[in-house]
C-alpha cells in the first residue's frame, strides 16, 4: 500500500477536526488507487491558507500551497495545465466564501474538473476567531466582539444558483461517509463540491450544535429538489434545525478543460522548437 | 526620401483598416512604412486618426505634420495646422485643400456611408500619383466588402481634381516584413513555445487575445473570470507542466501583484505580458506611457528575483519573447514582458528576420523517488519537475527541499540563501543576452528603453556626435555596462514617457550615477522623432 | 542593572499571559520591561515563547542568552543552551536546573491543567528573590480565573526549592508606560481623529483590528469581504468624509496596489497600516521582516506621490500615526504607516508621553458653486470638500478641474504637472517633520528604519564612536539630510531585517552613495541587541 | 428644476441605449429631488469602467468613476463614511459578474444602502466585444471566435440566493418602467439591484431577441415566488423564453451602516482633537 503519511510535525489543535478530514483524505486517495481510478502520482492536493491548509504538508500527494482564496483558481490552472490529474482542493470557509468567493461562483459555472473540499468551521481559525460569510450571527468573533451583524450564507444552496455540477454536504466526524462522498466527488468529471461542517473545537465549536441535527440524505436528486433540501439549513444557530448532509446534486456536462480542449502539454510537447518561421507571417 | 500621410476621422469610420490598406500596399511595393494608431477610449462618435511615414529607407517613428491627410468627420480640424508647407488635404472639412463630398459620390454608386473612406483613398492615391490599381487590389481584403470599395476609391480617384504631388521614388526590393508589437509578441509567444496563454481583456494588451484566439496553431488562450483567477490559472497550469503566458495592463498588474509574489516563492516560471498605459489607475487607457517600469520592478511583496525584459520593437519583442519563456523556464521565474501601448499597436516594417539567442526550454527532468522540488544547490536554481509522473510540491510558505513549510530560524536562512544565490546565477545569465545595445557614435549619450527606440533611433541620425544606449533588460540591471557607457560619455539625458524619467532613478541606484538632464513626455503620446531631435539638441547645447 | 527572563512552552499554555503579568508587575513598581514574543502559526501543539528583558534604565530590545527561564511543554529544550552562566531555568524539562512537577500540585489544589503556568511563575518569583504579593495582585487580571492562578502561583513559590538569584535594584520612580506597537497604533489612531478602521484579518496587523473593535470610543472597526473590498470602502467613505485606516500584511497590500494607485489620480486622503512579515507570499506569517520596503515605496500602477512613514517604537508609532493623518489629509494623498511584526507585537516601556508635530484636521472647504475637485493651485494641492454639501468629484481617469474625463494632451499635462507640484510641496511639508533622528555620538555611521531602532539604540550604547541615523520618513525621502550625515562619517553600514539591505539602495538611488557595509538579518527573528553590537563591531573592524 | 447635464462631449455610439438609461436617471434623480425625498447634494453617481460608466461624465451630481469591478465596495464605503447620502450607483455586466462578482455576493448579504443598476449589455463593450458572464453560450465575443464556451450566468437569481433586499429586471429603452424602478431602487432602504437588459448596438445587439419576450411583472413577490419569476429566463438566447421584467422581491432589514451604527462623521465631529490623553491608558 502505498504511504500517503508525511514525516511533518502535525500542529493543529490536539482534537481538531482536521486530522479526521486529513485521514478520510488519505484513505479516499489510497482506496481510488488501489480500485484502479488513478495512479498515486497522478493526484495533487491544492489549498488555500488556514488551518486547513496545513493538510498540504501532512499528505504525500504532489500537492500547491496556494494563497489564502486562491486555491479555485490554481485548481483551475492545474486542469488547463494537465487534465489528466486528480487534484483535491482543500479550502476554508474563510478561502472560498470570503477572500475567493468570485472564483467560487465562477468555478460552479465553468466546472473545472476537480473536487473542492471546504473544510467550513464558521471561522477564519488560524487568524484567531474572526467571523467568516458562514458564521452565524451573534457570533462574537474577535472583529465583532458585540456579536456577528451578519446573517450567514448558505454556500450549498449558493453552489447550486451558481450552476455546481456536484453538491454535498458532510460532517467532520462522520468518517465513512465524509470518505465515500471524498471518493464520489474525486470521480465526479467537474467541479465537486463539498462543504465539511468542521467545529473549530478552539474558537468556534458548535458540535454540540449540530451533533444531533443531521439526517442523510437519499440523494443525489433533481435540481430543484436538490435547492429545497439545501435550504433546510441556512447555516444559522436556529435551535429546531435540520441540517441534511449527504450528496445533494450530481450531474455531467463538458468541464472547463473539455470546453478548450486541453492537454497534458508537457507529454504532448515534451519539448517545442523554436519555430522562427512564424515571422513569416508577417511579410507582405 | 520620405512623406507622411495623416488619415483621420470618426471612431467607426474605417480609419485604422485605410490606413492598413495603404501601409500594405506601400510595404508591398518595397516602401518601409510606420503606423501610429490615435483612438479614444470610445467605440464611435470620437476622434480616430493614424499617421503612415513611408519612407525608401527603414523607418521606426513619426512626427506630427503630414504631406498628405484625409481628413473626415468633425473632430479633424486640428490636422489642419499639422500639413507641411506643400501638403495636401483632402476631405470633407471646411479648410481642407481639397474639399470632397462622399456622401454625393457613393450615392451615385449605390452604396452605404460606410465606404465614404475608401472614396477619399483613391483620391489620395490621385493626389500622391500613385496607381490606383495597386490600391484596388490590396482592397481585397475587405472580404464580400470588396467590390464595393473597390468601385468607391475607383470613383474617388477619378473624381479628384485638386493638386497632385507626385511621389516618385525608387526603392530597393527584398523582403518586408509589416508587424505591430501585438502581432510580435503573439506569433513570437508561439514560435517559443507557449501552450497556453491566460488573460482577461485590458487595453492596451487585449489584441494579444484577440490574435491568440484567432490562431490555427496548436495553442490555446483562455479568457478567465478577473486578473486574479488569471495569474493564480496560469501559475497552477505551469505547475502542472505547461508553458503558460498572462497578459495585462498596470490595473490587472496590480491585482495580480500578490501572485506574482507567490512565483516568487513557489518558484514556478511564468511570462507576464504587461502592456503599459498612462496611470494611475484607469488613467487614459487607450493612449501610452511608461510610468510603471519602478512599479514592475518591485512588484510583490517580499524579496525575490525576477526578469523585467523591455523590447524596443516588434522584431526585439519577437526575439525577446523567447528569452522571456526560456529564462523563466531555465531559472523558474517570473519573466516581465514589459511593453507599452505604443509598440503594441505601432505596426513597423522591417527587411529582415529575428534571430534567437536561445532555445526554447521546458527544463524539465525526470523524477526519481528523491527529487526535491526546492533543492539546495549551488547555483540556488532547482531542477523543475510536475506532477503527474512523481511528487511535486510548490507552496506559499517558507519551505524545506522537499517543500514542507519550516518556521525554523536555520531552515528559513537556508531557503532564503538558495534564492539570493538564484538571483546572482539569473544575473550571469542575462549578460549573455545583450541587455544593452549601443546606436550610432558619439560623445554625448541618450538613454532610454522600451517603445521610444524608434524616435529615437530615426532622431539621433539627424544628429552629430549623439548615440543612444538602450537598456532592454531592466531587470536583473546591467549596472557595469550601463555604468561603462556613461563614463565615457560627455554628457548624458535619459529619454522617457513618462513624468519623472524612472530610468535615471534605476540607474542612479544600480550605478551612483546621477543623470540631471530628462526628456520626458507624459500626456499621453509617444515622441515624434523631429520633436525629439530638437529637444535632444535643446538639451545638450 | 538588568536581566532577561525567557518564558517558553505550548502554545495554549498562557504563555504571553505569563509573561504579560510579569513585565506589567515589573513596570508598575519603576522597572524597563522589553517583551519579545515569539510564535508559530498555529493555535495550539507548538511552541511559544516569550522573552522578557528587565531594567532599571529604558530598554528597547532583548537578546538571546537568559538569567532565568520558564520551560515546560516538549518543545523548548533549545532554551537549555540559550542561559547564561548562573542562570536559572525552571520547569518540567529534562535538563533544567529546577525541575518541577506542576500538573502534580495543580492536583492537589484541584485545579485545571491550564494554571500549571501561574505554578511555574510563582516559582520564577521565589527564583528571582520578588514578592510573591507582587506576582499575585497582578494575577487581578485574570478574572473569574484569579483565584485560582493565585493559589497556584502561591503554591509554586511554597514549593520551589531550587536557587535563588535575587534581583535587586533600586529603580526610579515615575510614570510608566507599558505599550506594544499594535496597542500604539490603535490608540495613535483615536487620537488622531480617526473615525473608521476597515480591515480584512492578516498577521500580524490583525491585532490592531481586535483593538479598535473593542474600544469605547466613538469609532468603528469593520472587517469587510476582502482586502480589495477593505481598500475601495475605504476610499469610498473617505471620499464622503470619514477619516479613514485601513489596515493589513503584505498579501493584503499587495491586493489593494490597483485602488492605491486610484487613490493617487483621485487624490482622496487614507491612511494604510502596513505591517509587514517575511515573505513572499505567505512567508513565515507569525514572524518578522522589513522585506517589504521597496515593495511599499513603489505600489500603485502610475506616478503619484505617497508617504510611507517608518516608526522605530510604540511611541513614534502613536506620534506619527497623527502624521500619517494630517499628511494624508492636508495633501490628499495616501500615507502608509510601514512596520511589522516585531515594533507590532513586542511590547514596550515608557516612562514619557508622545509629543505631536501637528494638529488634526479633516481639511474640508465650505463649498461653494464653483467649488473644483481637482482645482489647479501653485503649490499642486487642490482643497478637499465632500458630497453631500455640493458637488464633489472624484474620478479614476485622467480628469480636468472638475473631475471630468479628459483625453487631450494640454489637459493631461496640466493635470500631471499639477500632482507633480504637489509631489514637491509634500517634500517640504516632510522636511519640518523631522524625518531623520540621530542617536549617539561617533564618526562611525548605523543607518536604518522602523523596528530596528529598539537594538540599534541598545546596542551603540555599548559601542564607542557609533552614531544611529534613523530614517523615519522613508518617501518623501530625506535625500539631503541623509547624505549629510553620510558624507560626515568616516564608516557607513546599513542594518536591516531583510535579505537584500533595500534602504541601501534606496539611498543610492537619492544620494548617490553607495553603502556596501549591510549587516542584515532574514531568518524572520528581530536582532537581538548584543548580537547586533557584535556584528557592527566587526563590520567596522 | 435642477440643471443635471453637463457640457462633456457624450461619446457613446450614436443610438446607444445608454442614453436612454441616462435620461432615465436624470429623470428620477430630478422628480426625487422634486418630491422631497432628497437634496441634489445628497446625491452621488458611483460607476465602475466601461461604456455605462461613462455616465458620471454626464450627469451632473456628486460622483466617484471607480475603478473596474469596484463600484460595489466603493458605494458600499460611501455609505459607511456619511450614510445620509443617496448612492446610485451603476455599474456593467463585466464589472459586477466578472471582476467584481465578490463584492455583488457580498453586498446582496451586508445590505449596504444604495441602489446598484447594471446596465447589462452581455458583452465587454469598451474593450470591443468579448464575453462577460452573461453572455449567451455560443456567441462569438472576440477572445471566443468559435463560440463561447460557458452556459450564462443568471444574475437575478443569484441575487436573491445571494440576500438582496431588492431585486428588479428593466428594460434600457422602456423609459417609463426604468425610471420608476430606478426612483423606487433609491428609495428602498438597502441594496436594491436593478439589472438593465441594454443591448450593446455595436457588439452585442440583441435587441430583436429580448424585444417580444418581455413581459411586466406585477411584484414584488414573496421569495419563492420571486424566486421562480427570476429563473424564467436563463440569459439564454433559447428562442421561446419569456422575460419578466420589473420588481421581482423586495424586504426591508437594516443596513450595513446600520448594523455598525455609522454617521456622518465629518458631521459629527467637524474636526477631531488630537487627543494625547489616550496614551494615558498605557499606564502601568
Ligand atoms: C490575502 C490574505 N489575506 C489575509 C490573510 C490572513 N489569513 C490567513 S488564514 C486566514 C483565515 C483562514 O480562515 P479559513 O479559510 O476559514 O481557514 P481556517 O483557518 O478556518 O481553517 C486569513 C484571513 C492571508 N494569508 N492572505
Ligand atoms: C482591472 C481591470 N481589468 C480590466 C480592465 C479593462 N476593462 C475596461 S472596461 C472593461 C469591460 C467593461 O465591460 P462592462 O463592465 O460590461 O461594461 P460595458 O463596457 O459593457 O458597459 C474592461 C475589461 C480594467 N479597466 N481594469
Ligand atoms: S484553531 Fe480550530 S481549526 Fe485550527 S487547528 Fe485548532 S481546532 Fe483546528
Ligand atoms: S459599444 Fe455598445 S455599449 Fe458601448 S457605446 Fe457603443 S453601443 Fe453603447
Ligand atoms: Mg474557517
Ligand atoms: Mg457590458
Amino acid at each position: 500500500m502505498i504511504n500517503l503519511n508525511t514525516s511533518e510535525q502535525n500542529t493543529w489543535c490536539p482534537g481538531c477536526h482536521n486530522f479526521v478530514i486529513l485521514s478520510c483524505a488519505k484513505k479516499a486517495v489510497s482506496e481510488l488507487i488501489n480500485e484502479g481510478h488513478a495512479k498515486h502520482e497522478d493526484f495533487v492536493t491544492v489549498t488555500g491558507i488556514g488551518c486547513h491548509a496545513k493538510l498540504y504538508d501532512y499528505i504525500n500527494t504532489s500537492g500547491f500551497y496556494g494563497l489564502h482564496g486562491r486555491a479555485i483558481p490554481t485548481a483551475n490552472g492545474i486542469t488547463l495545465g494537465n487534465p489528466k490529474l486528480k487534484v483535491m482542493t482543500f479550502a476554508g470557509d474563510g478561502d472560498v466564501y470570503a477572500e475567493g468567493i468570485s472564483h467560487f461562483i465562477n468555478a460552479a459555472r465553468v466546472n473545472p474538473n476537480y473536487a473542492l473540499f471546504v473544510n467550513n468551521n464558521k471561522i477564519f481559525a488560524l487568524t484567531t476567531g474572526q467571523v467568516t460569510p458562514t458564521s452565524e450571527k451573534g457570533f462574537p468573533g474577535r472583529s465583532t466582539p458585540k456579536g456577528n451583524p451578519f446573517t450567514p450564507m448558505n454556500p450549498v444552496s449558493l453552489a447550486l444558483e451558481a450552476g455546481a455540477s456536484f453538491v454535498a454536504r458532510e460532517y467532520s466526524l462522520d468518517v465513512k461517509n465524509l470518505t465515500e462522498t471524498m471518493k464520489a466527488a474525486i470521480k465526479h468529471k467537474g467541479f465537486a463540491y463539498v462543504d465539511i461542517i468542521q467545529p473549530c473545537i478552539t474558537f468556534h465549536n458548535f458540535t454540540e450544535y449540530v451533533k444531533d441535527k443531521m439526517y442523510r440524505l437519499n440523494g443525489p436528486f433533481e435540481y430543484k429538489k436538490a435547492m429545497e433540501k439545501a435550504k433546510e439549513w441556512d447555516y444559522s444557530d436556529s435551535a429546531d434545525a435540520k441540517i441534511p448532509v449527504g450528496i445533494f446534486y450530481e450531474e455531467e456536462r463538458p468541464t472547463l478543460s473539455d470546453l478548450f480542449d486541453n492537454k497534458n502539454w508537457s507529454e504532448a510537447y515534451p519539448e517545442r522548437k523554436i519555430n522562427s518561421a512564424l515571422w513569416e507571417r508577417f511579410k507582405v | 526620401m520620405e512623406f507622411q500621410i495623416t488619415i483621420a476621422g470618426e471612431a467607426g469610420q474605417g480609419i485604422a483598416k485605410s490606413a492598413e490598406i495603404v501601409s500594405k500596399d506601400f510595404v508591398s511595393r518595397g516602401f518601409y512604412v510606420f503606423n501610429y494608431r490615435d483612438y479614444g477610449s470610445l467605440i464611435r462618435g470620437g476622434e480616430n486618426f493614424n499617421v503612415l511615414r513611408i519612407s525608401d529607407e527603414p523607418v521606426y517613428s513619426n512626427d506630427w505634420t503630414n504631406d498628405f491627410a484625409i481628413l473626415f468627420g468633425k473632430f479633424s480640424s486640428h490636422h489642419l495646422n499639422k500639413m507641411k508647407q506643400n501638403g495636401i488635404s483632402i476631405g470633407t472639412l471646411e479648410g481642407v485643400q481639397a474639399k470632397m463630398n462622399p456622401s454625393l459620390i457613393i450615392k451615385e454608386i449605390g452604396a452605404n456611408k460606410i465606404v465614404e473612406n475608401a472614396v477619399l483613398l483613391g483620391a489620395l492615391y490621385k493626389a500622391m500619383g500613385q496607381p490606383i490599381e495597386a490600391l484596388i487590389k490590396q482592397m481585397e481584403t475587405y472580404g464580400k466588402h470588396t467590390k464595393v470599395n473597390q468601385i468607391a476609391a475607383q470613383k474617388g480617384y477619378d473624381t479628384y481634381n485638386g493638386e497632385v504631388n507626385e511621389i516618385r521614388f525608387n526603392v530597393r526590393k527584398g523582403n518586408r516584413y509589416y508587424v505591430s508589437g501585438s502581432n510580435a509578441i503573439s506569433q513570437g509567444a508561439i514560435a517559443s513555445g507557449m501552450d497556453l496563454y491566460i488573460a482577461y481583456p485590458m487595453t492596451p494588451a487585449t489584441p494579444v487575445l484577440h490574435i491568440l484566439a484567432r490562431v490555427k496553431d496548436d495553442v490555446r488562450a483562455i479568457q478567465l473570470e478577473n486578473e486574479i483567477g488569471v495569474i493564480s490559472a496560469g501559475l497552477g497550469a505551469s505547475f502542472a507542466g505547461a508553458n503558460v503566458m498572462v497578459g495585462t495592463s498596470g490595473g490587472g498588474f496590480a491585482l495580480m501583484n500578490e501572485a506574482l509574489s507567490l512565483q516568487g516563492i513557489s518558484e514556478i516560471p511564468i511570462v507576464t505580458y504587461m502592456c503599459m498605459r498612462p496611470g494611475p489607475a484607469t488613467g487614459i487607457p487607450t493612449y501610452t506611457g511608461q510610468g510603471d517600469m519602478q512599479f514592475v520592478l518591485n512588484s510583490g511583496h517580499g524579496e525575490y528575483s525576477k526578469v523585467v525584459i523591455a523590447p524596443g520593437d516588434p522584431k526585439e519583442a519577437f526575439e525577446r519573447t523567447a528569452e522571456a519563456f526560456y529564462l523563466a523556464n531555465k531559472y523558474r521565474v517570473l519573466s516581465v514582458l514589459l511593453t507599452d501601448k505604443h509598440l503594441a499597436e505601432s505596426d513597423y516594417t522591417f527587411d529582415s528576420s529575428p534571430t534567437f539567442r536561445v532555445k526554447p526550454t521546458r527544463n524539465l527532468v525526470n523524477q526519481s523517488k528523491d527529487y526535491l522540488s526546492y533543492k539546495i544547490t549551488e547555483d540556488g536554481n532547482s531542477p523543475r519537475a510536475v506532477p503527474g509522473k512523481g511528487i511535486a510540491r510548490a507552496t506559499s510558505y517558507e519551505h524545506d527541499e522537499m517543500g514542507y513549510t519550516v518556521e525554523e530560524s536555520e531552515k528559513i536562512k537556508i531557503m532564503v540563501e538558495k534564492r539570493l544565490r538564484k538571483a546572482k546565477t539569473l544575473e550571469d545569465a542575462v549578460k549573455k543576452l545583450e541587455p544593452i545595445t549601443v546606436y550610432g557614435k558619439g560623445k554625448r549619450l541618450v538613454i532610454s528603453w522600451g517603445s521610444t527606440k524608434g524616435a529615437i533611433v530615426d532622431a539621433i541620425k539627424l544628429l552629430e556626435d549623439t548615440r543612444f544606449l538602450q537598456i532592454s533588460y531592466l531587470k536583473p540591471f546591467p549596472s557595469e555596462e550601463v555604468k561603462k557607457e556613461i563614463e565615457e560619455s560627455l554628457d548624458v539625458a535619459i529619454i522617457e514617457n513618462s513624468a519623472t524619467g524612472q530610468i535615471a532613478a534605476l540607474i542612479r541606484e544600480n550605478t551612483g550615477l546621477e543623470i540631471k538632464k530628462k526628456i520626458l513626455k507624459y500626456d499621453g503620446r509617444p515622441f515624434g522623432y523631429l520633436e525629439l531631435a530638437d529637444k535632444i539638441k535643446e538639451m545638450f547645447k
